[in-house]
């Protein structure tokens, strides 16, 4: 006999949602409509601990007045047993207080902000990965291999670039003030971005931190070849596909791009033959056949419902609000195959932030190589 | 002489307020028609509703093809020029432009050069302003204009509404004469709708009277010289 | 002879190669009715425009009651007590015919956003005394059916007396009127004839009127002036002025009637 | 000074994206006398549907032939269908209409092809020129846009049918009493907006990729561009354009803290400043009015 | 008249009521319909009575909401009071920025108005003034209980306060719309020179009026605020104004209580069109406002001044 709070039952597990289907950054309702999948995978493969899923997923339009009224809606007016993946960071600070208030479990984060893996604050709400532990990974590798670098940053004008910054900066410690030589933004709404490029290269930098979106990355990795400036060059993770990002911008441009990564990428040649994927690519022809297989948004979002439904797993019968969040707080070197060899799902009390391995990855004009082994990206 | 246009039944509307009910009347081939009336008697409307501008039911015969379910530009390409009231200057465009615009249906090239030597004669305060935007003009100028730009059709048939508003007496004297010569040298036939009524009627071979929506008269010019109540209402003497 | 209401003094005005007043000057005085003609583009209605202060003259000046105008703006016209009407007609189309008169006597009562929006005492007893002026102009010039009416659906006669009634209802000491005959028939010219000498006489006010319709000029004009090319040509009684051969050869047509 | 001349190179650049699109949006303007809000995602579902073409095998010029013939019908099948029952309707129920064509192209073309980028091909090449400082396609872009300025320039100022279309634009009914036929001028202008669009578009994507929301941006320089030439002049969108592109890039680079972050703040800035002394943009004519 | 009173009689006593039957989550949602309805009714007040057009009241409602994020998150100063300096701030901006716009028209206007939208979020976002503003992460505001012990939930509080703003608010705007201001504002609209001619300050008329709509829009800000306890720059983007100007040509131009039914159409259609559809919501929205525009293409108002008109005349 199972213990139950609101949205779960015997037969039934009720999940919430959201993300942006529409407006300016729909692009991430790949997230929403990949999920619809995998539980309709998970349903007909008779559920989890037999209960079956029940994922009720709106649009907030990525606007934080809109994701209010839709966490309202999914809490108050669907009963769900918590939010799962809430797409967007201001969109989730918005509801932040009000999920704590309500004891609702606000699990697994899409944003990077820092501010979702706060325990003692705010326990109900727990993220995914944060922007800052990748900005340190880089900062520590670059203190390692060139520490008299003179390092231009490049970043998007919001939470997404500025959370970068700020782990960068923080593990660079002092000589943040010396090493960081430039530093220019752009807006989303800015169709291109060379002017801040000239600029960077003017500073003289060896060393270029670029913290933009695929879009604007491809456009400075092609900039950055007309302008014949060839620094070590770190792109963001999120940007660092050789599907949406490389490819258009030019392979033979992007040679020696150093990033991060911790799950594999649909488009790397590299996991044509790999299970997992071959896995993955079944699904996607299976139950989401209108997605886009070079869109690597659709590898995260598989990935993090696994993880979900690894917690959801955990918790057995026990379908308390609380109990999912322990177990959620309880992932211990949680593995599935979509990650990269080494990296693992670990979460604990004080630990919000599932992933914090990352694999530094270099590109070699057609796939990622390794270097080095996994780093942890945490704060000291 | 046969009637180029004949009107039978004609009524009109503007939103859920008819305005005509019912009028008939006919303009001969080369021949020139008075419309008189009251303010607010339904002159304008009248022309409004031949050019399709205003919702209209009854039978329009225009040279023997009814036009009834013509749009506005559908009629004015059968050759009817209208000097609407209001002028409808396009106050934007240059003098010289707002000519072209009024010859833009035809292809002769030649010929529209010439015309609008033509209209600089009549009107030479146009010529001086040509490259003046028409809305600065002064209120006489424009209905100049208004005029210059419907005889830049060459229409079969003008519909002149009250085509001497706002003109100096020297001046109406003028385009009465040019109304005249265009009536006598070509076969142009005119419908007008005119205040100045003496001056129309020297020129019209038959008059209508409209009374709020309706005929209530018809006949030649001598007909209402003759009749003492219209010759008060109408001639002022 | 008493002062004048206003003086026009050697007004001229440019438009970039066009000189449509070049020098005019004449007096209104008081209850007088003077006619202003003269040949279409002759400058009248720019005259008329520089009274009102939406033109500024290039040179010259505009007296009202002594005073110089040309430092005033636009809107502060109405309340010196100069009403006009436009040539073109210049309502508001989507205004009844009752609010079209009281946007006339705008400057007439008190009011401001404060007082109007909370409905103060004084902003109530404005607008009671604006209804009860608006009525009696709307009776004195007939429109009382069609108060509610929207102007732009009237005919073109009626918006000519609404917008005469507006300019009524701004008070003034001096009112302009631009082509009032333009478009009235013979019946409707002799009616308006008799409307503006009541307005004069009991109003006891001055009156500039520009008109194309002589009979109307002539037997209404205590002093008629006459323009060409923004030049004053002539001046004086009706009767002179109508037998001055310069004014026949520009303005009538032909020899003097 | 050689990042000054970088600035400015790069600024003519960009700015050549934005007169393109201000061209169309004069264009349209000069057609239905609005802004049409929808005209960046329509010229980017133009070049989606070339960018369909070629991934089915068209040779470039075929199918850039056709996607603006394709743009050009569609652009007048939109005002035959949509607008013309609007006809009379007020003016802001127009903007309301603009707006959902904006939201139906924008998400039909992520729907269709989905949201990642794609990179376009450009006929001219990416061999960079003038010390690295332009590419091949830049360039190509500049004569492309200065071609389409003095075409559009003639259309307007020179045929009867651009004056017509003006005419029919300032006063529809005066223009149906000289026999223009109104609606299919209105139409024709969105046929015309709507293929001018579409090679800006065409020409844009190989620079900032295609995706459904790359015009989003664009199209506001756009309208910045068009407002400060004035809007009814192609030449003076064409200069509005690249006096945006290089005011802006040298505000970003030359106006101390705020100059990076508030880089378009400073140019509608600096727009507005000049329509306050020149309200009918700096080569548009200015309306007289007088009663 | 009577018709009308009957109304709004009608409407206040189901408001009121209304609390009491539904759950939280409704209240609020009403509690949001009310304050858009609170900002359309002052772009209402600006583009519908005055004929001035504005792309860019996101922007006010933006400083509204700041202005009340900060006065209550670093000032500490009670919820309620932000309300009027909300109010007074935005004011101020709306009336000095009514100064250029002077000069604008139409189009030009639009566009000057759309680039104030657009710099706002940037103008949030600037580094200098992180330390109001939070830079990109935004300002949390605390939500406010029931005072004086009322037995209200804080849903419900909120309501009543929303809902008493917005009464007063619209008596206000009804007022000065029906007065001689009012008419002035109509008779720029229609005629700015005859206007000038009758005697109206036109340009200080332009400029209040400005400054009056930005005030309504920023007060709606300000509640909105409060209600969503969180502002961030990129809340108040370009997309919002276009967003309150969908909700007053739905509503009806020049008709305040069009403010209440284009506040619920750009509330709840948007989540009806999710419903049909997840991948093409964009495309139904887009789709339903033009079918709407269709059926009523002078909005609500115009259909109801129209049954008005048949009612009166039989
Ligand atoms: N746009 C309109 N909407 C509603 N009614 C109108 C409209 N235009 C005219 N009317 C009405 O139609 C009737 C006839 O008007 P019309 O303009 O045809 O008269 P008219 O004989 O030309 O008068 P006038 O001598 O004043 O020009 C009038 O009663 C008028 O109120
Ligand atoms: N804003 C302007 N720009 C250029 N020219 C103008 C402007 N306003 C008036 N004009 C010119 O000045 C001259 C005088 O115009 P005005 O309107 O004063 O004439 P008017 O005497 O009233 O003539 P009418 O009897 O035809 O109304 C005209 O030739 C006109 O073209
Ligand atoms: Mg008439
Ligand atoms: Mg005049």
């Amino acid at each position: 006999e199972g213990k139950y709070d609101v949205g779960a039952s015997d037969t039934e597990i009720k999940m919430g949602h959201f993300n942006p289907y529409s407006g300016p950054v729909s692009a991430w309702g790949t997230v929403g409509k990949l999920q619809s999948a995998f539980w309709k995978k998970i349903n007909e493969e008779g559920g989890i601990n037999g209960r079956k899923i029940n994922f009720i997923s709106y649009d907030d339009a990525y606007s934080p007045p809109k994701a209010v009224e839709q966490s309202r809606r999914l809490v108050e007016s669907d009963q769900v047993l918590g939010l799962f993946n809430p797409m967007g960071t201001a969109s989730n600070l918005a509801i932040q207080k009000y999920m704590n208030g309500m004891k609702v479990p606000q699990i697994f984060v899409s944003s990077g902000a820092i501010a979702f893996g706060n325990p003692s604050v705010y326990p109900w709400t727990m993220g995914w990965l944060n922007y800052a532990s990748e900005g340190r990974v880089y900062a520590r590798y670059l203190l390692e291999q060139k520490p008299d670098a003179k390092v231009a940053l490049f970043y998007q004008n919001d939470d997404f670039g500025k959370g970068f910054v700020n782990g960068f900066r923080e593990a660079l410690g002092d000589k943040a003030k010396t090493m960081i030589v430039g530093e220019a933004s752009y807006e989303i709404s800015e169709p291109t971005i060379d002017s801040q490029i000239v600029t960077l290269k003017a500073t003289g930098a060896d060393v270029l931190f670029n913290m933009s979106s695929p879009k604007f990355a491809a456009q400075a990795i092609r900039k950055l070849a007309d302008l014949n400036w060839k620094p070590m060059h770190f792109l963001t993770s999120s940007s660092a596909q050789i599907g949406s990002t490389l490819g258009p911008a030019g392979l033979e441009n992007s040679v020696g791009i150093i990033s991060t990564n911790y799950y594999k990428d649909s488009t790397d040649p590299r996991w044509k033959d790999d299970p997992a994927m071959q896995n993955w690519n079944a699904f996607m022809d299976k139950y989401y056949p209108e997605g886009d297989k070079t869109d690597t948004t659709n590898v995260y979002a598989y990935l993090v419902s696994e993880t979900i439904a690894q917690v959801l797993k955990q918790a057995g019968d026990d379908l308390t609000r609380e109990n999912v969040m322990r177990q959620a707080a309880n992932l211990q070197q949680f593995s599935t195959p979509l990650l990269l060899p080494g990296v693992t799902i670990s979460t604990s009390a004080t630990d919000y932030f599932p992933i914090e391995q990352l694999q530094l990855i270099q590109f070699n004009g057609h796939t990622w190589d390794f270097i080095g082994g996994v780093i942890d990206g945490s704060a000291e | 002489m046969t009637a180029l246009l004949s009107v039978k039944g004609l009524t009109a509307s503007y939103g859920d307020g008819q305005v005509l009910s019912g009028v008939d009347f006919e303009v001969q081939r080369g021949g020139v028609t008075v419309l008189l009336g009251a303010n607010g008697a339904g002159k304008t409307t009248t022309l409004r509703a031949l050019c399709g501008m205003v919702r209209r039911s009854g039978d329009i015969v225009l040279d023997g093809a009814p036009i009834q379910n013509l749009s506005t530009e559908g009629v004015v390409r059968l050759g009817v020029a209208h000097v609407p009231d209001g002028r409808g200057t396009f106050a934007q465009l240059t003098v010289d432009e707002n000519l072209q615009l009024g010859s833009i249906t035809r292809r002769d090239r030649r010929g529209i050069g010439e015309d609008v030597e033509r209209c600089f004669t009549y009107f030479p305060v146009l010529k001086e302003r040509r490259g003046q935007q028409a809305g600065t003009l002064s209120g006489g100028e424009q209905q100049m204009l208004a005029v210059a730009r419907a005889l830049m059709l060459r229409p079969k048939l003008m519909l002149l509404d009250e085509p001497s508003f706002g003109l100096a007496p020297m001046i109406v004297k003028q385009i009465f004469a040019i109304f005249r010569t265009l009536s006598e040298s070509t076969s142009v036939s005119m419908l007008i709708v005119e205040q100045n009524a003496a001056l129309a009627l020297e020129l019209a071979d038959h008059a209508y009277l409209l009374e709020t929506g309706r005929v209530v008269f018809s006949g030649r010019p001598d007909d209402i010289r003759n009749d003492p109540t219209l010759r008060r209402s109408y001639l002022g003497y | 002879m008493t002062s004048p209401v206003a003086s026009i003094r050697d007004v001229a005005m440019r438009f970039g190669g066009i000189l449509a007043l070049d020098g005019v000057s004449f007096d209104i005085g008081p209850e007088q009715i003077v006619g202003l003609i003269g040949p279409n583009g002759a400058g009248k209605t720019t005259l008329f425009n520089c009274l009102s202060r939406l033109y500024t003259p290039t040179s010259g000046d505009i007296l009202l009651h002594g005073r110089s105008l040309l430092g005033r703006p636009a809107y502060s016209i109405a309340a010196l007590g100069i009403g006009r009407t436009f040539q073109n007609l210049a309502l508001f189309p989507k205004l009844s015919v009752a609010d079209n008169i009281k946007v006339g006597g705008h400057a007439e009562i008190a009011g401001d956003f404060i007082s109007d929006a909370l409905r103060l005492p004084r902003a109530r007893a404005g607008a009671r005394e604006l209804d009860r002026r608006v009525g009696a102009i709307v009776d004195e010039l007939e429109l009382g059916a069609l108060a509610q009416r929207l102007v732009g659906d009237l005919p073109f006669g009626t918006q000519k007396r609404v917008e005469l009634a507006r300019a009524l209802a701004t008070n003034p000491s001096l009112l302009l009127l631009d082509e009032p005959a333009a478009g009235l028939n013979h019946e409707e010219v002799d009616e308006l004839g008799g409307v503006i000498r009541r307005i004069r006489d009991g109003r006891r006010i001055s009156i500039l009127l520009v008109e194309h319709h002589m009979g109307l000029v002539m037997s209404l004009s205590d002093h008629v002036v006459a323009l060409n090319f923004g030049r004053k040509i002539a001046e004086g009684t009706p009767l002179k002025v109508q037998a001055d051969e310069a004014v026949a050869a520009a303005y009538l047509g032909g020899t003097a009637q | 000074m050689e990042l000054l001349l970088q600035q400015i190179l790069s600024g003519l650049a960009t700015g050549t994206i934005y007169a393109c699109m201000a061209l169309a949006v004069v264009m349209i303007y000069q057609a239905i006398g609005h802004l049409n809000f929808a005209q960046g995602e329509m010229a980017t579902f133009s070049t989606f549907v070339a960018w369909q073409l070629l991934a089915w095998g068209v040779p470039y010029w075929a199918a850039f032939v056709l996607t603006i013939a394709l743009s050009f019908v569609a652009g007048v099948l939109i005002e035959r269908v949509v607008f013309r029952p609007l006809h009379g309707a007020p003016a802001l129920s127009h903007i309301v209409v603009f707006i959902a064509l904006l939201a139906i192209f924008n998400n039909g073309a992520g729907f269709i092809w989905d949201f990642t980028i794609k990179s376009f091909p450009s006929p001219f090449g990416q061999t960079t020129m003038f010390g690295s400082m332009l590419n091949a396609h830049q360039a190509g872009m500049i004569v492309c846009t200065l071609v389409m300025l003095v075409l559009l320039y003639l259309f307007f100022s020179r045929t009867r049918l651009g004056l017509a279309m003006r005419a029919a634009a300032a006063n529809p009914e005066s223009a149906r009493l000289v026999g223009i036929r109104v609606g299919w001028m209105i139409a024709l202008g969105w046929g015309l907006a709507s293929a001018i669009g579409a090679v800006a578009g065409m020409l844009i994507a190989p620079i900032i990729f295609l995706e459904p929301n790359m015009m989003l941006g664009v199209l506001l320089y756009g309208f910045a561009g068009a407002v400060l030439g004035g809007l009814t002049s192609p030449v003076g969108a064409v200069v509005g354009g690249l006096v945006v592109g290089v005011v802006e890039n040298l505000a970003g680079t030359y106006v101390p803290v705020v100059g990076s972050e508030l880089k378009l703040t400073i140019a509608l800035s600096l727009i507005i400043l000049v329509l306050i002394f020149k309200p009918s943009g700096l080569f548009g004519r200015a309306v007289a009015k007088r009663v | 008249m009577t018709i009308e009173r009957t109304t709004a009689l009608v409407f206040l006593i189901c408001a009121l009521a209304v609390p009491a039957m539904i759950s939280g989550f409704v209240t609020f949602q009403l509690t949001m319909l009310l304050i858009y309805a609170i900002a359309i009714m002052g772009l209402n007040l600006l583009t519908g009575f005055n004929g001035q057009f504005s792309l860019g009241h996101s922007a006010f409602y933006a400083i509204g909401a700041y202005t009340a994020a900060i006065l209550m998150d670093q000032f500490g100063i009670g919820y309620i009071w932000t309300l009027p300096a909300a109010g007074l701030v935005c004011f101020a901006v709306g009336f000095l920025f009514g100064f250029p716009a002077l000069r604008l028209e139409g189009t030009y206007l639009a566009l000057a108005t759309f680039g104030l939208a657009v710099a706002t979020p940037q103008i949030l976002k600037l580094t200098p003034l992180e330390h109001w503003t939070g830079g990109v992460q935004g300002v949390f505001v605390m939500k406010p209980n029931a005072p004086f012990g009322l037995p209200l939930t804080s849903d419900q509080w909120l309501y009543y306060l929303t809902l008493a703003a917005f009464v007063l608010l619209y008596v206000l705007a009804k007022n000065l719309v029906t007065s001689r201001t009012g008419r002035a504002l109509l008779a720029i609209r229609e005629n700015p020179i005859a206007a000038q001619s009758m005697g109206i300050n036109v340009s200080l008329y332009k400029t209040l009026t400005f400054g009056v709509s930005a005030a309504y829009t920023g007060i709606a800000g300000a509640l909105g605020a409060i209600v969503i306890q969180f502002v961030a720059p990129d809340s108040f983007g370009f997309m919002l104004s276009v967003t309150f100007l969908v909700g007053v040509v739905v509503g009806g131009i020049a008709w305040l209580p069009g403010a209440i039914i284009g506040a619920a159409f750009i509330l709840f259609v948007p989540n009806f069109a999710e419903d049909i559809s997840k991948g093409l919501s964009g495309a139904v929205y887009g789709i339903i406002m033009i079918l709407l525009i269709y059926v009523m293409p002078s909005g609500a108002g115009g259909i109801v001044s129209s049954a008005l008109r048949v009612l009166r005349s039989r």
